[in-house]
């Protein structure tokens, strides 16, 4: 019989269920705690340069993420989003891939965004949303993006790039481009009605994207197991008929290992892969955010232990790689480039009044036109009630 | 009587309607344990358990879906979704269930009692999503109830009413005054009826019109104007579906002008219906163009969200073109 | 280490993926074409009433089917859908349930509303949007519903009634009733967001509900395999962590059977289950499509002969349950009540103008009282134009 | 030029298109092999490939995604809703991310040359699941082009247009014209222009604008009108968004007097900003109230759609009220 079901057709004749925890998939893990490789584990191959750039872009990530905060709670920003917990996992993919693989995250990204080469002053022009930003001071702080460095620019909608991301890699197919994107999403987005549209959609039209799951434990206050009933995110693969792996996500080594695979795997299949991270959030949700609200200092406390980066340094220290000294040296700079940089872009003025309405089109319509003009007489008119404009128009 | 701030209104509203009816159930992300990103739901997990007060997957047309279900049994979901910008991927379980849901089974089933609380608008340097103030995109759709309340006695008093209400209700929460608007609230249960407008003040010279977190703004404008001797009458139109025609129509029909006011973007925006109504009921009686002070056409702004905003001063120099007309 | 995230941790050293189908679950089949059972199967208990209630539902449905189609090709109803091959899958599965278990269906799903006791009057009434329409003739043909029987009325937009149905499941639930909800759905539907949304949500919340994805090989014309690249719809159950079965949609007794088990089992344990039909769509999708436009005659014949009526009948027979000539008999019988009633049907009156306006709110705003009266006033004014309506009101 | 009706001139632009560049891809429910229920994309597959011409799993708010996606990395989808009543699953896509796309990242990425096509309005005893007409919702969505062709020569250069525009654009199509109306249509290349609306008629007693599907209805209504005398200017508004206010500023300031036509419900429809905007804009030459004539505040009705639709008798009534005021 022909089989238009697209299922097995295997029979059997006595009832019963299959479980719903009837596939179990185990986490890659290749680095441990003190900076020693699991035996039996094989290191994947990396060199010296790039994994010296890959413990840079955590540390400043880890650096940044600290003075940012900081600045927010004295009033310097108005919100921030830290990625503390999740470094390894976000720069240990984007190292794996191409420079131009497309990156399209959720916002806990910026290890991949730092990865790709975004400059400090680019995340601070971002922060402040000053007229130097590339998004033009439009979007709350941490929605950064840049074309020239294939890193989408991120959007509030928890979900709606998962689909995006399988279009993207679908053009990037048909275009015979070599490349593939990356799908970066918590495993809180992955509940959206999008994550199915776009996991299923890629996996149908064989789309080269690497759909990767930031399973953190967490989003905002609600824990996995009120998310979820299934053994994590990595299982939904079989439902799509798309390869699936889980690995450590503090474990920088078994993400690069696992992300290096999916891209060769993706590019030569034209398939999508599904990589689950399992690591934990070890910050607050947000600026917004007290967790104490919602999980223990206890939980907190044995994740920290868990540390991603000390991880690594230990692993390159061993490795003749990194020198301890140095390290530390090159981190207070760090900090200190970061203050300096901060009180530069804090004094950069916001981006001009054309700027509220260019690129709502790519060409005002005459309405927008219209509207501008209003509002320039009137500001014209109330000159102090509009300080940051006011002036700064012919 | 207590002093509340709005989410302390709202939140011993929830606490009173559940307490009176083991129907209604609290749900949405991180409702649950936590009481919501902006805690309006409290101690309500404490309070009557697991059960009726939950968190959910993130999932808005999940969430959506889910209430129908539930407010077709019978029950009373109030269903909250986080961020009024984040309602969207529910807008087919709103627009094409809920609103249709007696309608299309000719009441075999029905989906009242059921409410969506969500919180709307800036003024917390949010950008483009976390402003958006969506209620036009649903004053289009028959079937649907929407409210938006000004302060924390109207939020108490409307938000059992919408609870309580036969029709499924949109109930949007102006969050920049959550702790900002505090007032002098009844702590007993008290409704305030769905579909009817409040006048706030008399005036003879223009009708000024607007609903929720804007009401402030007018009637900042309006006291400038009062100042100079303008003669303002105050109207909060809060219900935006059904909207309160005669309120407004008797109210223009005295003054002879209208400047109606809103967050949302001007082009198909609320005051858009309103504006059209009233120049064909009142136009023997109009002096002057109705104007309309509303959002610009574009994504809602971050940095430049004070340019955006149709605040008290674009609000005053409206009211002065209406009556210099 | 505590588990946050909710996932298996078990750990590995090497990088393997796990397979898109490392799941494979089997079709549960206990009558065979002939009319026999398999060897090793056990035939569900089941008394000869409600054996026979299950076959005159497929046969009523059958026959109703074929009658309707005729009718909309001579113009007399507007559209129509056939259950054509399903027969057995919404029958059995109906036929398992208590008559309380509320039923949302899709729109191919008769047999379970006939099984539920909805009468010819009934069926006739709504399709020709009469006055008599519970409907109150408000939506197009097969779109039926009744509170009476706890078939909540069909709405056209794909996949919305599964979150619904985890809804209305767990407000059963709360209150405390013995009963469960089930939902049936095409595999087409299960590409939805909401599809997603609502097996998740009824698995994290305990929804008793049976989620029944009828997977007949098409959507209109597409094809499963263009629809999904996983192994048919159940195996998805392990990404929600529910128990899953699959069954020949064609053999009643395992329809029965397993619709049997998971109503038991959800209600036991308070959980969803999802039960994957595998049958075949043996008609058009519905009187406005044509499937020779995408798919052969040689598989439709070949699928023919897969007839669930014709196999349950030779078991009743079998059984001594069932005399053929009867059975004959009294579907020349059904013919001519379906003629009568439909003759009846189609000369009643449509829905007053009233019943334009009402049950939009439970009672009509003030606007629509204004809309009534200036639409009354229209009519009276051009009664030729509106036919249906004119000198029908006051 | 050859006669063609609504969907083989939608068929040949799209071929056109597929032709000129191969960035532009069509894809949706059933859209592939089968040529889509309405059968608009019929042969593409065949002639441009399963990779440019393909069915998409059933999801909406997938298709609107994959279609983002698409357009952001540089290619142009042409995403077939199968009926607009099916677009609201994927409003979140259309609303937060299409719309916004440009703006939010500061034109560091755009969504230029997606257009979703999708068919519109009643007439086809659809029920309100197959005839609905949901352009104001998008059209308060600042960011989005909305357009509606009346015949074949229009449908063909606008979606020409549609394609080759630097915005996204949706493009509702008339259902029940993809096979009633038939016309010559140029078998070359060419666009007719986004934003502009035609004047069809000139007249001077009172301006009668519609789009799509209801111009044949209006010129009805206008045909009686003029046979008792009246002479009236009748406007295709084309695009919904932008539309063109000057142009129907200009007849209204001509004629005094405006009735405006749409099948949506009457409250929120697009009507309603037309109205508010040239009461405002011809304030002072209008003789008579502007006039709405659209479908009721319920959802569109089965066994009673006559008595729904926006019809020429209803039409015509309120001509003869705007000019008899
Ligand atoms: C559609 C939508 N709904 C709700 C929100 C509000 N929100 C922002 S982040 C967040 C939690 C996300 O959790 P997860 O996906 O696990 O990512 P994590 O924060 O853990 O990295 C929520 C609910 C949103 N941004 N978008
Ligand atoms: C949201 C939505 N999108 C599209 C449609 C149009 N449509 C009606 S039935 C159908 C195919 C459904 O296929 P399936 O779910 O497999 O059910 P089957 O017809 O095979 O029983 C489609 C695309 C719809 N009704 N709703
Ligand atoms: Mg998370
Ligand atoms: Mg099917």
């Amino acid at each position: 019989m022909t089989n238009p079901n697209n299922a097995t057709i295997s029979t059997v004749h006595t009832a019963e269920f299959t479980s719903g925890h009837a596939l179990q998939i185990p986490t890659l893990r290749i680095l441990q705690d003190d900076g020693s490789i699991y035996p039996g584990a094989e290191v994947p191959q990396l060199d010296q340069a790039t994994a010296l750039k890959m413990y840079d872009s955590m540390q400043f990530i880890r650096i940044l993420d600290e003075r940012m905060l900081a600045a927010q709670r004295q009033g310097r920003i108005s919100f921030y989003m830290q990625c503390l917990g999740e470094e390894a996992a976000t720069v240990g993919s984007a190292a794996a891939l191409d420079d131009k693989d497309m990156i399209m995250a959720q916002y806990r990204e910026q290890g991949a965004l730092r990865y790709r080469g975004f400059s400090l002053e680019q995340f601070m022009n971002q922060l402040f949303s000053n007229e130097k930003d590339l998004g033009k001071g439009r979007q709350m702080p941490v929605h950064y993006g840049s074309k020239d460095i294939y890193y989408m620019t991120i959007s509030s909608p928890l979900g709606t790039q998962i689909p995006q991301a399988s279009g993207y890699a679908y053009a990037q197919k048909l275009r015979g481009l070599k490349n593939t994107t990356i799908c970066y999403f918590g495993e809180g987005a992955a509940s959206e009605g999008d994550f199915h549209a776009g996991l299923n959609m890629a996996a149908v039209h064989k789309a080269p994207v690497i759909f990767f799951c930031r399973n953190n434990g967490y989003a905002i206050s609600t824990p996995a197991n009120e998310q979820f009933k299934g053994d994590g995110i990595a299982c939904r693969g079989v439902g799509y008929g798309m390869k699936a792996i889980r690995v450590d996500g503090a474990d920088i080594l078994a993400v690069y290992k696992a992300t290096q695979m999916a891209r060769d795997y993706a590019l030569e299949h034209e398939e999508p892969i599904l990589i689950e991270s399992i690591a934990y959030r070890l910050g607050a949700h947000s600026s917004s955010d007290d967790p104490s609200g919602y999980r223990s200092k206890e939980e907190e406390e044995l994740w920290r232990k868990n540390d991603p980066i000390s991880r690594f340094r230990l692993w390159l220290v061993k490795q003749g790689w990194l020198n301890e000294d140095e390290d530390k040296t090159k981190s207070d700079a760090l900090r200190q480039e970061i203050l300096d940089a901060l009180k530069v872009a804090e004094k950069v003025a916001k981006p001009g009044i054309e700027h509220l309405m260019s690129d709502v089109y790519e060409t005002p319509i005459p309405l927008l036109n219209e509207q501008l003009e209003e509002l320039k007489a009137h500001i014209r008119k109330y000159p102090d009630a509009y300080p940051v404009t006011a002036g700064r128009f012919e | 009587m207590a002093k509340m701030n709005m989410l302390q209104a709202i939140n011993n509203a929830l606490d009173l309607a559940m307490a009176k009816d083991d129907g209604v159930v609290c749900f949405g992300e991180d409702v649950g344990h936590f009481g919501g990103v902006f805690r309006a739901t409290s101690k309500l997990q404490e309070k009557y358990g697991k059960a009726r007060c939950f968190n959910t997957p993130l999932t808005e047309q999940g969430i959506a879906g889910f209430a129908n279900g539930m407010a077709a049994q019978g029950m009373k979901p109030v269903a909250e979704i986080q961020f009024a910008d984040y309602i969207f991927p529910a807008f087919d379980q709103i627009v094409n269930e809920t609103a249709k849901f007696r309608y299309r089974s000719g009441n075999e089933f029905n989906v009242g009692g059921l409410v969506f609380r969500t919180p709307y608008g800036g003024g917390i340097a949010g950008g483009h999503y976390h402003s958006q103030s969506p209620e036009a995109y649903f004053a289009h759709t028959p079937g649907l109830k929407i409210v938006v309340p000004r302060d924390p006695a109207q939020a108490k008093g409307l938000l059992l009413a919408a609870i309580n209400c036969p029709d499924p209700v949109i109930f949007f929460e102006p969050k920049k005054l959550y702790r900002a608007s505090v007032g002098e609230v009844s702590e007993e249960y008290y409704e305030i009826p769905l579909g009817k407008a409040e006048v706030l003040q008399q005036g003879k010279d223009v009708t000024v019109l607007a609903w929720g977190a804007q009401m402030e703004i007018i009637q900042k404008a309006v006291d400038m104007a009062q100042a100079e001797g303008i003669s303002c009458e105050v109207i909060d139109l809060r219900s935006i579906q059904p909207w309160d025609v005669d309120t407004v129509a008797e109210s223009v029909m005295k003054t002879g002008r209208l400047v109606i006011n809103h967050e949302a973007p001007l082009t198909g925006g609320f005051a858009a219906e309103i504006a059209s109504t009233i120049q064909k009921k009142c136009f023997l009686h109009l002096e002057s163009p109705i104007e309309r002070v509303c959002g610009l056409d574009i994504p809602y702004p971050l940095a430049l969200e004070k340019e955006y905003v149709p605040d008290h001063l674009k609000t005053y120099e409206a009211i002065k073109r209406s009556v210099n007309f």
